[in-house]
């Protein structure tokens, strides 16, 4: 085919995309925070022993976990309103990834929790800590280095993710190149450099995350 | 292909919108159906071939056709001069009037009225270009995927109002009766068919075609019946965006 | 003097009661009819064959067991699941696991200080001086920075026992705690552990060392399938073993050492 | 403006097997390649781990949607006429298993080294070292995480529409613009989503509780 | 007869030899300048105090640790990081860890018939046959189904000789194998050991069992932090200890037994 590729008009956008990867990179890390919040205090809460206390935590995780996100999204946007809360954009996009990256972070880490030898939950007991100490300072960490690779795909997914939130016409990379690439219908240049300014966010994720795991994970173990 | 290829084979690939009733759209029986698609079907019909169609998003009419995976685009194509540059247009046949659409108990006589408002469109839609060049500037424009989700957004209270073609007056009503109308006109946008730059053959076959139903009265009737309005008169020439293969 | 600290506690009050305990595993019956009253002040040496109940036992009495049956009173409080001062209890004794637990994403040193932090409040400096004292007690402080699994088996056990001891209960329990050492170390955290019971401390001890029995204990207390089979002086249980079980038993030690 | 009627709930089910037989292909796929690459990525071979990381670096990095994008129209740019169901299945396969091959990875590094040495001790060869060993505790650690992937690839099928499949979310879209009622027409998409992941979850704690009966 | 056989191999080849090994932990220096040969049939007894290096000298034997300068052979074969043999080597060497590493997700019968299944091709019937004997021979064959987290201390530690004995090696690494017994299970494990040692089996164990190094050991090696300190036969090593530390440390034995 005889395409001849022009990424002249799309660097004459640049500083749109630079803009709208700072979106992107906002709305990530935000609900991020926010996600990872959530999936520490949920599976604090679902790991009890009390079945009505888990219940919620396990409805909460089964509805948002097998649902779109854009229907969840959706949700929040244009149907809160006809309940009285009306949320911008940004914060509905925020809120709506933190919800789902929980949802998902509660089950990858319960599964880190789980892996824990009940010696160190007995251990921690035994030298009369509470079950919120036991948790936090004895299960945690290990738990969180079981799955470490996993919720970092988990983060980088939701990274990847914020891009639904267009639909929304939250302010983000995606919807930058969706402008330009209606402006120049240069489609294969703005994908490309999309791809590629994706590339580089979730690797800067994945890097960043590398980083927290080689200092806070570091210890030796048998 | 050329036009004397897709002959000798026997089916034309049309690519058209999937999603944007009533223009194109994949009814709930799975068959493509809309405006385009009875327009496509009569120049399949004066080729003497098959037609089959390959329903498109937006984002991805162009490609497709620069790739070749469809010969032509029926696609609710606005003609104008960005995207000439990538593809030829033949003369219009479907014309789009864009409006502004808010509550009647707003008050909207110029687009001065507007400044600081949240007004929603689909976004890369005639509409957005539209709104953002008469109001860009004044309002924030919210630019969602498509018509329903815009229209969702007014209803829901997220925008204020939407930039809509003339199908919204009708939708609004329906979702809630007598709270909206329409405000400004903007402008009117014409559409065209696409073919791949340089091809003269498909430019020549599709204008000669168009100009034939014109006469004929069948185009007037498509657009009566799936628009509730008459065929509108249509420009000779528009600056910069030329119909025909030089 | 000391030796009439050590073996009439002064005070007479029971610290630990077990009361026709009975505990399964499943199917698998654990411990059967277990009676047990422990004085304050009281040394005990729990003894008997590979899987006769020994853990089983001293963990119940750290509540981390659920028992079916019989009740287990420590410090005045029935230990029934529901307990709500289980933790208070828990800061009271210390336990030294057989297989030792330590935390492997803290340090020697966190580890030990740990409890005083956590548990009485200590602040980090006094925790970790605590921490170091303990350690020291076992031959153990020049490893303080580093992780259990960069310790050798016997490196880990004494920091099993020091961490233990940095709680500063008023029970230890010890599953087993020189079994990974060799007998120069024991003999020294068996002199650590004299010196804890000429404090008054009350204790429980698993072990095979029949030396430490004879100097220490108040009572042998033989176990087998899940009983108690025989519960003795040391004198009277090494001299005149009553139950053909225990006397097989001490034969094997004997003919052993 | 319509109503729902039978006729768009017919149209949402035809969505429905495209979107199973798409997550059908994404589960083969990613599952295959997924091991090849967590075996890969803790293999002894720094050039091997290197190469997998780079992998997983790309294929989880970038949007599904573009690599769908590429397959499909970048390599038609070269001349290359890719079949839509080829350019899927090649797309889903990268996606899956990088994501699963990184999932799977931590938690083949997250089993205690001790296992390791006790199967090299016992003289077991690489394949039953992981089959019998390291694998199967690898798997209880990353039950909720599989299964929690796999659940959004299947929803990620809809990403399948830009090379022209009308799967469920396409279908719900479709209908959404026909009778603009995109709230009704998304939930009821939404509670098709949930009953096709439903089972799955089921399926996940289903083979947790059966491990979890060997658990230390 | 079986006292010829015992303190006189009759194949006199080098099965296992170490030449100048060293091996750091980052800056620790565990092993140091550690020179070792073993003749085939050999029964080697290793002791020393805790940390100092008993575990890390035959894990380099098992290549599971690599080591920073000096050669190890073992059946003729470099140990170098390379060695495309070394599962081949491994399959006639057995160990006995000093943390047992049972594997948590398989049966006690499971993990005993994983080697003879996956690395001789044992049926699965014959490779069960072949578990249910050893495990017999250590007294714990009643709990074959039972999963590791189930068994006690003890238990554990006899499944963990089992599964290697299993694999029927020409070689037994054993670390500190019945740390975890009591008396009367001590004497039944060493009597198996014995036992082995009678077949012909070459052997290096580390215990502090000095009964069973008198009366099995052709060679008893003492370490001390990361160094061979001295090498003697059993009566030698006993009677006429010629290093100061080896003294000390014998004391202790002495006086505490
Ligand atoms: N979770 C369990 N499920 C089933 N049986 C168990 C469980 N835990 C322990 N047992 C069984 O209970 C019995 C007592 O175990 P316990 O650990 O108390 O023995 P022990 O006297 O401490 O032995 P050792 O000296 O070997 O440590 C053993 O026979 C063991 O197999
Ligand atoms: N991964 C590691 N990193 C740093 N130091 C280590 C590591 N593993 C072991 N060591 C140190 O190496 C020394 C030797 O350890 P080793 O396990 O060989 O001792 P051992 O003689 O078997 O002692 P024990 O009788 O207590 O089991 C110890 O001082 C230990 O602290
Ligand atoms: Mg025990
Ligand atoms: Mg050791």
């Amino acid at each position: 085919m005889g395409y001849t590729f022009d990424f002249g008009a799309v660097i004459d956008r640049a500083p749109e995309l630079f803009w709208g990867s700072l979106g992107t990179l906002g709305l990530a890390f935000a609900g991020m925070l926010l996600a990872l919040v959530i999936g520490v205090l949920g599976v604090a809460v679902r790991t009890s022993k009390v079945a009505w206390v888990r219940a919620p935590v396990i409805a909460f995780v089964e509805v948002v976990r097998n649902t779109p996100f854009l229907v969840q999204i959706f949700f929040i946007y244009f149907a809160l309103p006809l309940m009285g809360i009306r949320l911008n954009p940004t914060i509905t996009a925020i809120i709506a990834l933190g919800i789902n990256g929980g949802a998902y972070a509660i089950e990858i880490i319960r599964g880190g929790v789980e892996s824990i030898g009940k010696g160190q939950i007995e251990a921690g007991f035994a030298l009369g800590l509470h079950k919120a100490d036991v948790f936090r300072l004895i299960i945690l960490k290990p738990a969180l280095r079981a799955i470490f690779p996993s919720l970092t795909s988990q983060f980088v997914m939701l990274t990847l993710t914020t891009s639904v939130c267009t639909s929304i016409a939250a302010y983000e990379l995606t919807s930058a190149a969706q402008r330009i690439e209606s402006d120049t219908f240069r489609s294969f240049e703005v994908y490309f450099t999309v791809t590629a300014i994706y590339l580089v966010i979730s690797s800067l994720m994945m890097g960043i995350f590398a980083l927290i795991s080689r200092s806070y994970f570091n210890y030796p173990t048998r | 292909a050329s036009v004397e290829e897709i002959k000798s084979k026997g089916t034309l690939v049309v690519g058209i919108q999937g999603d944007n009733a009533p223009w194109g759209f994949v009814n709930s029986s799975g068959k493509q159906d809309g405006f385009d698609a009875d327009v496509a079907t009569l120049f399949a019909k004066e080729l003497g071939v098959k037609v089959q169609f390959q329903p498109l998003a937006v984002a991805n009419r162009i490609p497709a056709l620069t790739t070749g995976k469809v010969d032509i685009l029926f696609a609710t194509m606005a003609m104008t001069q960005e995207r000439a540059k990538s593809i030829q247009y033949s003369k219009p046949y479907a014309a789009n009037t864009i409006s502004l659409y808010a509550a009647k108990a707003d008050a909207v006589k110029s687009p001065t009225d507007v400044a600081a408002w949240e007004i929603g469109v689909p976004k890369s839609s005639s509409q957005d270009k539209a709104v953002t060049d008469a109001v860009g500037s004044t309002a924030t424009i919210r630019r969602f995927d498509d018509d329903a989700a815009t229209i969702q957004a007014l209803i829901s209270g997220q925008v204020k109002a939407v930039g809509g073609n003339q199908f919204y007056g009708q939708r609004l009503d329906a979702a809630s009766s007598g709270t909206y109308e329409r405000k400004i006109d903007f402008l009117t946008t014409y559409n065209g068919v696409g073919t791949r730059l340089g091809e003269k053959d498909w430019n020549e076959t599709v204008n000669a075609f168009l100009d034939k139903i014109k006469g004929s009265g069948e185009l007037a009737a498509i657009t009566k019946k799936w628009m509730a309005i008459d065929l509108p008169t249509f420009p000779e020439s528009i600056p910069n965006i030329p119909f025909t293969v030089k | 003097m000391e030796g009439a600290v050590l073996n009439s506690p002064n005070d007479q009050s029971t610290l630990i009661s077990l009361d026709k305990v009975e505990k399964w595993y499943g199917s698998f019956h654990a411990l059967k009819n277990i009676n047990l009253s422990v004085r304050k002040g009281e040394k005990i040496v729990l003894c008997g064959p590979s899987g006769s109940g020994k853990s089983t036992l001293i963990r119940c009495i750290n509540a981390l067991e659920l028992i079916q049956d019989g009740k287990i009173v420590v410090e005045g409080q029935l230990l029934d699941g529901t307990t709500k001062a289980v933790d208070a209890i828990r800061r009271e004794v210390g336990m030294v696991f057989q297989n030792f637990n330590l935390f492997p994403h803290m340090t020697v040193l966190q580890n030990c200080a740990l409890a005083p932090m956590r548990g009485r409040g200590a602040s980090r400096a006094d925790a970790e001086k605590l921490a170091r004292k303990y350690l020291e007690r076992v031959r153990i402080l020049d490893q303080a920075e580093k992780y259990p699994a960069q310790l050798s088996g016997g490196q880990q056990q004494r920091v099993a026992i020091a961490r233990a001891l940095c709680m500063e209960p008023k029970v230890m329990l010890f599953d087993e705690p020189t079994s990974a050492l060799d007998p120069e170390m024991v003999k020294e955290v068996l002199d650590t552990m004299i010196g804890l019971a000429r404090d008054g401390m009350t204790m429980i001890c698993v072990t095979h060392e029949m030396g430490f029995a004879r100097q220490v204990a108040d009572r042998v207390i033989f176990m087998a399938s899940g009983e108690i089979i025989e519960e003795a002086e040391p004198e009277t249980f090494f001299k005149n073993p009553k139950h053909d079980r225990t006397k097989a038993f001490l034969g094997e030690i004997l003919a052993h050492h | 403006m319509g109503p729902i009627g039978e006729n768009e709930l017919f149209f949402l089910l035809q969505g429905l097997k495209w979107t199973v037989l798409l997550a059908i292909i994404g589960f083969i796929g990613g599952g295959v390649f997924g091991i090849l690459i967590a075996l890969v990525r803790t293999s002894k071979h720094q050039f091997a781990r290197l190469a997998s990381s780079g992998y997983i670096a790309l294929f989880q990095g970038t949007p599904l949607l573009m690599q769908l994008f590429v397959v499909y129209y970048g390599v038609a740019l070269l001349g290359i006429d890719v079949n839509a169901w080829v350019a899927v299945a090649i797309a889903f396969t990268l996606h899956a298993s990088a994501f699963l091959g990184e999932i799977w990875r931590g938690s083949i590094e997250a089993v205690p080294k001790g296992q390791t040495e006790a199967a090299n001790a016992l003289g077991l060869h690489y394949v039953s070292r992981m089959r019998d060993v390291i694998l199967p505790q690898a798997l209880k650690i990353s039950m909720p995480a599989t299964i929690g992937f796999l659940v959004q690839l299947i929803k990620g099928t809809s990403l399948a529409a830009i090379v022209g499949f009308i799967e469920l979310t396409r279908a719900g879209q479709i209908i959404s613009n026909q009778t603009y009622r995109p709230l009704l027409v998304f939930g009821i998409v939404g509670i098709i989503y949930l009953m096709i992941c439903w089972p799955l979850s089921h399926v996940g704690s289903g083979l947790e509780k059966r491990m979890a009966k060997a658990a230390r």
